[in-house]
C-alpha cells in the first residue's frame, strides 16, 4: 500500500541515489544522448526535495502531485515531462487504490500515451512495462529489475535522441532505464513491497 | 488588427526561439507570435511552464505550435493540458513549418488550407 | 579529436544562427560548428561574405551545409564558389537536417549513410 | 555596346530611379514578400555607388565585377544574388562581346541558374526573358518593358517568398520584376540602345 510515510521515504532515497550516480546517469547518456541525464534528474529530485518539505500534512495525493510538478518543471529534458506525468497518474488513480501494482500501471499507461514509445524501443518503458507485469505476477523483485534495466543494451533505439543512432544505439544501456531502475530498487528500499 | 490565430515556438535553445519570431514577423506583421525557449534556469531544454506563459502571452485565442525536437513536443503536449487556449501541434519542421503558416496567416488563409500545405512538412 | 567533416548554418536571424550549434554541440562535442546570420550590417538577410567567412573559421575541411529561405541558398551557392573548401548543401529542414548530420558525424558515420538518413528530411 | 562611360551613367540613373521608388518597391513587397525589395535595392546602389566612386579608369570588366561584388555584399534579400549574378556572368562575357544583347543573354541565364526560376514563375525571369528577346527581335523599348513587368501581375508564384502564397499571390506586381523593369529603362535613357 501506497503511504505518504512511505512516499516520502522512497523519495528521500532516490535522491540519495541519483546523488550518488548523477555522473554514471550523465555518462550513460553521452554516447547515445546528449550527456545530461545525471544533470536533469538531480534538478528533478532536487526540486522534488524542496516542495516535499514545503508541505504541512498532505494527502497521499497532494504528495505523488508535488512530485510530478517538481519533475515537471525542473528536469528540463525528456524525462521531465515522461516521469511528471507518471507520477501526475498516479495522483489521479490513488483514491481508488493504493495497491503499487495498479498505481504503477497507471502511471506506464501515462508514459506510454506521453512519450509514443512501446515496448523494446529502449526507453524507460522497457523498465516500467516488466516491472509493471512483475508486480502482478509476484516475480518484481531487485533481480527482475536490474534484468529489465540491462535488457535495453542490445535493444535499437526508436524513440527519443538515440533514436537518430538506429543500430548504432545497440551495445548501450539506456539512461532512462537505469534511473527508472534506481526508482523502483528504492521503492524497495524504502519498504514498499515486502 | 491582429489575426485571430496565433503562433507559438518551443525550441530547446532560448536564441532560436527568439530567432524565429524575428524571421516570421517579416512576413507576418499582423499575427501574434510567441516563445518559449530554453528551461526556467535559460539552460538547453524545454519547459511545460514556460511553455504556458507563451500560450497567454499570445493576444490570439487559438494557436498553432510548432517545437523542435520529442521532449519539447512532450511539453508542449503537457503545456496543452494546463491551459485553456485552443491549441494545434504541428510535427513539421519547426521553422519552415512555422514560416509558412505565419505567410499563410497574415493572408488570411482558412485554418484547413493551411493545414494542407503544412502537411508535407511533416517529417517527426 | 574534431571530426573530418564540419557542419555550417546559414539563417537569415543572426539567433536562430547562433543558437542551433547550441543545440548541436550537446550531441556532437566533437564536430566542428559554424554559422552565418543576418546581413553584414546584422539586419535579417544573408550574405554571402559572412557565410565564405563560416565556411574559413571552421576548422574541417569538409563541409555539410544547412540554410533557412531560398535566398540564403543562393547566397550559400555564391559562397561556395568563393571558397575552397569542400562544401555539400542540404536542402533538408535546417534545424532537424543539422541536428540529424550532427549526431551522425559524432558516431563516425560515414556520408554516404548520413545523406540516407537526411534524404526523408529533404521539404525545400 | 556597352562601355565603362554608358555602365556608369546607366547606374547613375539606375540610382535615381531606385531611390526615388524605394517605398513602392518595398509596398509591392508587402502583400506577397517581406517588405524589404525597395530598402534591400537601396543598399545595393549605394554599395555600386561607393565602389564605383572608388575605380580609377576601370575596364569594363572590371566595373561590372565591381557592380556585382557591391550587391552582393550589400542587398541581403534574394535579388542580391540574382543581381550580383547577373553582372558577374556579364563581366565574364564582356571580353568576347559588348552587345548588350548578348551580355544580358548571359545575365539572364545566370539568374535562371543561380534561381531555378522558369518564366512564368512571377519573378524578374518574367522582365529579363521577354527583354533578352526583344533585343534580338528588335522589339526592345519602354513599352515592351512596362508589359513584361505587367504580365508578371496575373502570374502564381512559384518561387521566392511568394511562392508560399501560391493562387493567392495572383493580382500583385512582382517586385523583383518592377526593380528589373527600372534596371532596363534606366539602360534605355543611359543611351543603351537608340
Ligand atoms: N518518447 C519517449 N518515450 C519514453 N521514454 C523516452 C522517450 N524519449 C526519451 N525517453 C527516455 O528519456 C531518457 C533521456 O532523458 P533525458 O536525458 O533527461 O532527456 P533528453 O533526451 O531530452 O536530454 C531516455 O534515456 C529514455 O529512457
Ligand atoms: N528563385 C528566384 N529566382 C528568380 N528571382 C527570384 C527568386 N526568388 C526571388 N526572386 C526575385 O527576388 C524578388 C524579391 O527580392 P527581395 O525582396 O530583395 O528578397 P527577399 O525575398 O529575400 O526579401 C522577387 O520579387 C523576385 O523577383
Ligand atoms: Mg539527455
Ligand atoms: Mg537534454
Ligand atoms: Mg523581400
Ligand atoms: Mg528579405
Amino acid at each position: 500500500m501506497l503511504t505518504v510515510e512511505l512516499t516520502k521515504k522512497w523519495m528521500e532515497l532516490f535522491y540519495a541515489q541519483i546523488d550518488q550516480e548523477k555522473a554514471y546517469l550523465s555518462e550513460l547518456d553521452t554516447p547515445i544522448g546528449d550527456g545530461d541525464h545525471g544533470n536533469n534528474m538531480k534538478r528533478g529530485v532536487d526540486g522534488v526535495k524542496d516542495s516535499l518539505a514545503k508541505l504541512k500534512d498532505p494527502t497521499l495525493k497532494e504528495t505523488l502531485r508535488t512530485i510530478a510538478m517538481a519533475l515537471i518543471s525542473k528536469v528540463g529534458g525528456a524525462s521531465g515531462p515522461l516521469y511528471g506525468t507518471a507520477f501526475l497518474e498516479m495522483a489521479k488513480k490513488c483514491d481508488e487504490s493504493q495497491e503499487p501494482a495498479i498505481l504503477f500501471a497507471a502511471a506506464l499507461e501515462g508514459i506510454k500515451k506521453r512519450g509514443g514509445a512501446k515496448e523494446g524501443d529502449k526507453t524507460m518503458v522497457d523498465v516500467w512495462a516488466p516491472t509493471v507485469k512483475a508486480l502482478t505476477d509476484g516475480s518484481f523483485g531487485t533481480e527482475q529489475i536490474k534484468q529489465a534495466v540491462a535488457s535495453t543494451k542490445e535493444m535499437i533505439a526508436r524513440k527519443g535522441r538515440a533514436s537518430y543512432l538506429g543500430e548504432r544505439s545497440v551495445g548501450h544501456l539506456d539512461p532512462g532505464a537505469m534511473s527508472s531502475g534506481y526508482l523502483f530498487e528504492t521503492f524497495i528500499a524504502a519498504g514498499g513491497v515486502k | 488588427m491582429t489575426k485571430k490565430i496565433g503562433i507559438v515556438i518551443v525550441s530547446h535553445v532560448p536564441e532560436i526561439a527568439a530567432g524565429i519570431p524575428r524571421l516570421l514577423e517579416q512576413v507576418a506583421a499582423d499575427v501574434a507570435l510567441t516563445f518559449a525557449g530554453g528551461t526556467d534556469a535559460g539552460e538547453v531544454g524545454t519547459s511545460a511552464t514556460k511553455i504556458v506563459t507563451a500560450f497567454e502571452q499570445n493576444e490570439a485565442a487559438e494557436l498553432l505550435a510548432f517545437y523542435d525536437l520529442g521532449s519539447a513536443k512532450m511539453n508542449l503536449e503537457l503545456a496543452i493540458e494546463m491551459s485553456d487556449k485552443k491549441v494545434h501541434l504541428y510535427d513539421t519542421a519547426l521553422l519552415e513549418g512555422a514560416y509558412t503558416a505565419a505567410t499563410l496567416l497574415q493572408a488570411d488563409v482558412p485554418l484547413t488550407e493551411i493545414e494542407k500545405q503544412l502537411a508535407p512538412l511533416k517529417i517527426k
